[in-house]
């Protein structure tokens, strides 16, 4: 039965890997994020449906033993902040190379370096484009609340075992730290020991006598295998590209100047929608909820359609923008706007730049 | 028989009222303020001025470094 | 209906949960509601500080920078946030240990004295719902019986014996607070 | 005997003990009572005391003592959690004559950084290091370190460490001691004037150590209370720490001039 | 006196960091790479030059050795392959926030996760993009020649101090492994202490009595403050941006199609254009030597004169792409070709991909 | 007495050893003579004489024996470069039930992974480690290990490890032994055929714990040759690690049943 | 007496020409072909099979399980 | 002049060092040179081959599929790279261990019984030289000065002493190389 709640969105994060049945977290404390391993502790998931919660020796322990668990087809997790991320990023490269179902969470912090622990979005290229080496991609669920918070948890599972790829939950402090009300999904039972095994026959859950092991590795030392198997990863992105694409449009159809965004700058651009149209500036909101995949195609075919111009808005110094540029392949105007370093802008702000940077610009 | 006295000046501002300084002192000199100071700390002082003989515990046990002992051979 | 609201003192007052049961009040009336703190080492026995809102409709951003109201409870935080009231805003503090009072002519000011009376109440971890119903009183965003729904809600059933204490202290902070400065 | 003023006291030639000038004159950013301040002070003491200043170079963990450079008057660097001690080897290795140190927390040194802490030690780095064991991460809210106690609460061990599905505590200290690039070893506290002032004899023979070119590394822990982790009240802190951490973390020398003892 | 030898890309790099005065490198093994710290173990520079060569516990720990002797006012590096470069991020991070000048190799082989250990150019993205956390850029430097590995150390370093920047030579297996002639430069003498402490007064070499102490730290608590330094390192990267732009151009005058490719691709293309004129086509080759800063710019220019295509030709599924597509601005066609996973395409192949993605696509 | 002829004695009948099943038939990627092969085989006969082949799930590490997954005929999964100690602690938490083990080189366990090593072994995770010990890295061409002895030649100590510079030769396994969450810890090799039994005899004693729950890491230490790193042929790299790893790295048990010997 | 008699059967071409199996022979039974195998390697055999007592001990230690032992207790 | 070449055989044949004699050897005529060797654990003792290109002009690509020259030193290279050498083109072989010979039509087919030879002149190290001369006996791409001048550059100063020695093996090569099948 569904329950509503005030949460943070860490915890819901936490509370919903319960609910959705989770096998086991693994994590190392980071502001913003520590809520969601202090959640799962205070909450004893062990009790409640036989959840294993560790606190790792570090970050790389961590998603090394989500690559473990993932391997042996389980449902497992994490979740850092960005200097924890990037330690991660060879395990998510092999993660992604062995092709394991995996969910994590990024509640990201300004930037570079240590930092500040306010909240930022400037991990979108390391999200997007692959932080770690080799070609490889995977889902990035953009939450902008703490709602989204919990159901993209489920949602994000859902996918990770659909394609066997890790999925991001791209998040930040403002929805890490922030309370809403959230609506939370019925729990979902833990699959048995025997439904893993019938549905996951590629995991590494001990060898029946007489039948073919099965193996966990992103190594092949013949090139033409590692090709082929690099051709096979690439199918799969392109047929999660063409499927998988999740955005919203607020105040679209009439609109002639967009805002782009996602994360809680596009909360605070909704914001700055009702400020413009308060002006009686038709502006809109494209809210990405997937940047991996991008909404590319929707996008171009928008950018025929009467607009005007692209204001990316993100918490970085410009990097979304990029993939919105290449979307609208030069057929509409395209600029950047975002405070960054642990800033978070101002709907008038928004609308200002919006002013400055596309109407009048 | 050689008499020594001493006394500690606190930074009252920089003080956080931790309190750490007060059993170190061997003669209970230190007690907090009332008051506070502008961080909302109570603040140690000399409660017992003329106990202190300037060994200097107070000092090195303080956390802030808050404290300046002086000290004079009577 | 849209409130947008911080409460700003230090750590260790109650800023938080005065405002998560706030939200959770709003929740109770079917209201949206948002509640994002200042986070960061900066908490640690320094400032506290976390902004509400409570609306009819979908709450975008949850970062404000301009409140309809303020809650101010040290000076830091007057120093701080008094600018960003809302002209016809309303601010509301306790003038236990402010030094320098508020000087806006624009907006509307209240002041509860919350820190003498819970002492008098004899039990000061209730200060910060002595603030809330002083608030409640200028700013009726929730039903009283919205903010002891919300109140069960927010604590843990052990503490649930403390509701009543807790709404004696609500009703204290509703009838002692001051105006201090009324707009028309 | 005459009566004797304040006045005629606190004059500056009768000045026993102010703060040193290798401190500076910022407030400290941490909870009030805690020991970091201490240990902060007494290593700057020694520094200047031994005319170290010009040579020093310090390295800054992430914990709280993340704003050591804000504190200590010298020349320092910053590490990622965990790497102080590689920092301190690059340093160190392009700067051999100049004396270089880490400040680093239990949760920095035996968490994130363990590998980096057993490489520095048993490569005999000749750095001292300054470890500052509280059993629990205290900058990002109280949360389980390697260290923390069995049974012990903190935010991420709500009902006590179990030790069952959490791991054993690590004495990061006697395992760094077994290695044959360490030279001296200690474990120690600042609570009380008479730690506080064998501390800083420790700290000082670990910087004299690596000054003189004693062969690895000078290893000081240094418990100490996180009295907002604990949930405790300074005072209470310094006392359950005697009665609950000295028991597990025994203080004295492990090793001396490169002998176990 | 230069010297005129035959040597293995990874042997120049090595040789070229002794010759450049490097104070020291900090590195961990890995195929196909290893020769660099092999080199230096045998050629004793510790004895040559006082240059400091250590064997780290891990690729972690080397990166963070780079950051304190860099911090200390050092020319200092480290190298790497793949999966021990995506261990780095956060350090090369915290480098770029704690504006430090450092120069490191990624000697690419073909991934994700363990991969192989052949040639590949798939890490282009986490080189430019940044792979780590936080809005912070590299420069990154292609040698596309032996010759190139050798020089690019000197110049990298030149950058590095110039930027206080992080550089990254960006080479790939095939470089890295073959032998060509190379024509060392005249060594450079490593700086003295007291030149350090001259040139570099932010560095931390011990403070002199009565001067303000120098912090190495990429931390700040406060967001405006944080905020403003990201605005110095944006402002850098843009200064960059203008000034340090490198690339060949490679029988472009006449040219209809442009190759675009750097490294080893610039190889082979290059063989692709020769055989294209041969055909009759006319074919050039833009060669990036900088892949940030990007030569946008230039490329934009071009696109105007009569070229009727861009062919992308990388050892990957795709990433340099993107930046030749957003630096035409849909102002001409743009496609991709590139074999990856450890195959390296053919002069051959890359003309046929001219000829069908291009010329008849 | 009659002769006997050969077809007498090859008969099934007759046969006394073979390879087990548990080995697939695939030619071993390693070195002639390279102990890999050994450490390989006698666990598989310890898996498949004890029962475990349904319940085992291996982990090969990055090392020469990155591949064992090829040879090692029951589920395997390759770790990344040192983390093989947390890969097995994922898969053993989730499915507690299962038999999980590492193997692993001295570069993978004692260089990179140290941090993940200590923390299995401390936290007391209930799983084999099986360590083979070469001194090298032999994968990647023959560099210095963090286990290549003072003095040793290598392909980044071409003058023989100096110490000085390049740091002590770590002794993991006696480190580990140190741990409360270690049960088993012991140290043999596989160079002849007493070693062999015994080797099997610890392995197996390994698994049984394991299988038993008796708390904590089982720690198999190998001492084994890499003759192609040494530059020697089989048969010498033996006599010579009789002659100069033995020393340093004595045989035999260290810690049995959760007890330092 | 009880005697035993043993013999092996190597993989020829699975050898690899280590020569480790020889000196754990206690019998003397081992040694390399002048041939090689299709990998090039010298491979192990037989050469005194009388005096093979099946004791398993090459079999044993051969890194690369190519060695097969049976055993007759005549 | 452009020569493309592939030397293959297995891992202590000398395959990637004679590689670099004649790449020096280039460089000591001033011509530009490539030496591009296979890597991986597959040399460990398997198979290991190196491409070299000699050239008047810059070379673009090292790497190589098609050859204008091949020199193979055992059964596996011969599968694998006699396909590759171009028609009209040359490979060389030694017959020692070769099971499979050269079936190619289009191609010149050289031996030297380098083994023999080497093992004959009472070390077998000096081989792949033995194989050098017979190569440049064939196509001369290399003057023997620089030969022998790039055998001093690539060998270190405590091996000069050898390089008569290998000077000798050249030549043995070069005497010794026999024609299976030449066009026209
Ligand atoms: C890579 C990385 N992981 C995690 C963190 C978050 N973090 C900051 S401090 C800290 C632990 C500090 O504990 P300790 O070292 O014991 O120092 P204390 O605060 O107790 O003095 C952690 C986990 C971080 N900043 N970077
Ligand atoms: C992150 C990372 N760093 C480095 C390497 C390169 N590498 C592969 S195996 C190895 C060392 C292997 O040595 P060891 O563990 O002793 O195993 P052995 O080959 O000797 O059995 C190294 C450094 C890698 N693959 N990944
Ligand atoms: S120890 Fe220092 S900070 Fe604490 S109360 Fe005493 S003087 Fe104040
Ligand atoms: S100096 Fe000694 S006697 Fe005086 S207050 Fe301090 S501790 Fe007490
Ligand atoms: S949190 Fe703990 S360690 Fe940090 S400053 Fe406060 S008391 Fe000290
Ligand atoms: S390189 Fe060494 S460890 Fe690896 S297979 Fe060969 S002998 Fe064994
Ligand atoms: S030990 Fe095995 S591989 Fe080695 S020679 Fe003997 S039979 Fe052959
Ligand atoms: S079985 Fe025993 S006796 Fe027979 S060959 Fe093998 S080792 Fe020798
Ligand atoms: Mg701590
Ligand atoms: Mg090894």
């Amino acid at each position: 039965m569904s329950e509503l709640k005030l949460m943070k969105g860490n915890e819901a994060l936490a509370e919903a890997a319960i609910r959705a049945g989770a096998d086991a977290y693994f994590g190392y404390p980071i502001t913003p994020q520590s809520e969601v391993i202090e959640y799962l502790m205070a909450e004893k998931p062990f009790d409640r449906t036989g959840m294993v919660v560790l606190q790792a020796e570090s970050e790389i322990a961590a998603i090394n033993m989500v690559y473990g668990a993932a391997g042996a087809g389980k449902k497992v997790m994490t979740s850092s902040s960005s200097p924890g991320i990037s330690l991660k990023q060879e395990g998510i490269s092999y993660i992604a190379g062995a092709e394991l179902p995996c969910l994590y969470a990024n509640v990201v912090r300004g930037g570079p370096g240590l930092g500040t622990i306010q909240p930022s979005q400037a991990d979108y290229f390391q999200s997007t484009k692959g932080g770690g080496h080799g070609d490889y991609r995977q889902i990035v669920l953009a939450p902008a609340s703490v709602q989204e918070m919990a159901d993209f948890v489920r949602d994000g599972f859902d996918l990770a075992f659909k394609y066997r790829i890790p999925v991001l939950i791209l998040s930040d402090g403002v929805i890490g730290q922030m309370m809403e009300k959230v609506d939370l999904f019925d729990p979902i039972p833990r699959l048995t020991d025997d439904e893993i095994n019938e549905k996951y026959p590629w995991a590494t859950t001990g060898k029946k006598s007489g039948t073919e092991r099965r193996i966990i590795t992103s190594l092949d030392l013949d090139s033409h295998k590692m090709e082929e198997h690099n051709h096979k990863l690439q199918a799969k992105y392109k047929e999660i590209t063409e499927k998988e694409v999740r955005y919203e449009l607020i105040d679209c159809d009439d609109a002639e100047y967009i805002f782009v965004a996602y994360g809680s700058s596009a909360r605070i651009a909704q914001k700055a929608v009702k400020l413009a149209r308060a002006k009686g500036i038709k502006a809109g909101l494209f809210r990405l909820i997937t940047l991996f995949p991008f909404p590319s195609v929707k996008m171009f075919e928008m950018c025929g359609k009467g607009i005007k111009g692209f204001l990316a808005v993100e918490m970085s110094a410009g990097q979304m923008v990029e993939d919105v540029r290449l979307a609208v392949k030069g057929c509409s105007k395209v600029e950047h706007y975002g405070r960054y370093g642990g800033i978070v802008h101002t709907p008038e702000e928004v609308l200002e730049a919006l002013e400055q940077k596309i109407i009048g610009g | 028989m050689a008499k020594v006295r001493g006394a500690i000046v606190v930074d009252v501002e920089k003080c956080k009222g931790c309190e750490v300084c007060i059993p170190a002192c061997p003669t209970d000199v230190i007690a907090l303020a009332k008051e506070v100071n502008g961080k909302g700390y109570h603040y140690a002082y000399m409660e017992d001025p003329e106990a202190c003989i300037g060994c200097s515990n107070c000092a090195i046990v303080c956390p802030d470094g808050v404290i300046t002992v002086y000290k004079v051979k009577l | 209906m849209t409130e947008e609201l911080i409460i700003a003192g230090f750590g260790g007052q109650g800023v938080l949960s005065m405002g998560k049961i706030l939200a959770y009040s709003g929740i109770m009336q079917d209201q949206e509601v948002s509640w994002m703190p200042s986070y960061g080492p900066e908490m640690r026995g320094g400032t506290a500080n976390v902004t509400v809102i409570v609306s009819d409709e979908r709450i975008s951003s949850p970062i404000l920078t301009i409140f309809d109201s303020a809650i101010i409870l040290n000076q830091q935080s007057m120093d701080k946030f008094e600018s960003g009231v809302r002209p016809g805003g309303t601010l509301l503090y306790d003038p236990n240990g402010i030094t320098r009072h508020p000087e806006r002519k624009d907006i509307n000011i209240f002041q509860v004295e919350a820190a003498r009376l819970a002492a008098e109440m004899g039990n000061t971890k209730i200060f910060n719902m002595v603030v809330l119903g002083a608030y409640l009183k200028i700013k009726p965003v929730v039903k009283m019986e919205n903010v002891i729904r919300g109140l069960k809600k927010s604590l843990p059933e052990r503490y649930h014996k403390l509701i009543p204490l807790n709404e004696d202290a609500i009703n204290m902070g509703l009838k002692n607070v001051i105006a201090v400065q009324e707009l028309q | 005997m005459a009566e004797i003023t304040l006045e005629d006291i606190i004059k500056p030639e009768n000045l026993v003990y102010t703060k040193t000038k290798l401190m500076t004159d910022k407030v400290l950013s941490y909870c009030p009572g805690c020991g970091h301040g201490t240990a902060h002070r007494i290593t700057m003491e020694v520094i200047e005391e031994l005319g170290l200043e010009e040579q020093t170079i310090g390295v800054a963990p992430v914990g709280c003592s993340v704003l050591a450079y804000e504190f200590m008057n010298i020349d320092m660097q910053q590490a990622a959690h965990g790497r102080a001690p590689a920092v301190a080897t690059g340093i160190k290795r392009v700067w051999p004559k100049k004396i270089v140190f880490t400040y680093q927390g239990d949760g920095d040194l035996a968490a994130i950084g363990t590998n980096e802490t057993i490489h520095a030690c048993n490569r005999g780095e000749n750095i001292v290091i300054i470890f500052i064991n509280n059993g629990i991460y205290g900058m990002t809210g109280g949360q389980m370190a390697p260290t923390t106690l069995p049974g012990m609460k903190s935010s991420t061990s709500p009902f006590g460490r179990d030790v069952q599905t959490m791991g054993n505590p690590l004495k990061a200290t006697e395992l760094v001691a077994q290695l044959p690039g360490t030279y001296f070893v200690t474990r120690q506290s600042v609570h009380t004037p008479g730690n506080v002032r064998k501390t800083k004899k420790a700290i000082k023979k670990a910087f004299e150590n690596q000054r003189d070119g004693k062969p690895g590394v000078s290893f000081v822990e240094i418990v100490s209370n996180c009295n907002s982790g604990w949930k405790m009240t300074p005072r209470d802190s310094n006392v359950w720490m005697e009665e609950n951490m000295f028991p597990f973390y025994p203080l004295g020398d492990i090793k001396v001039d490169g002998q176990l003892l």
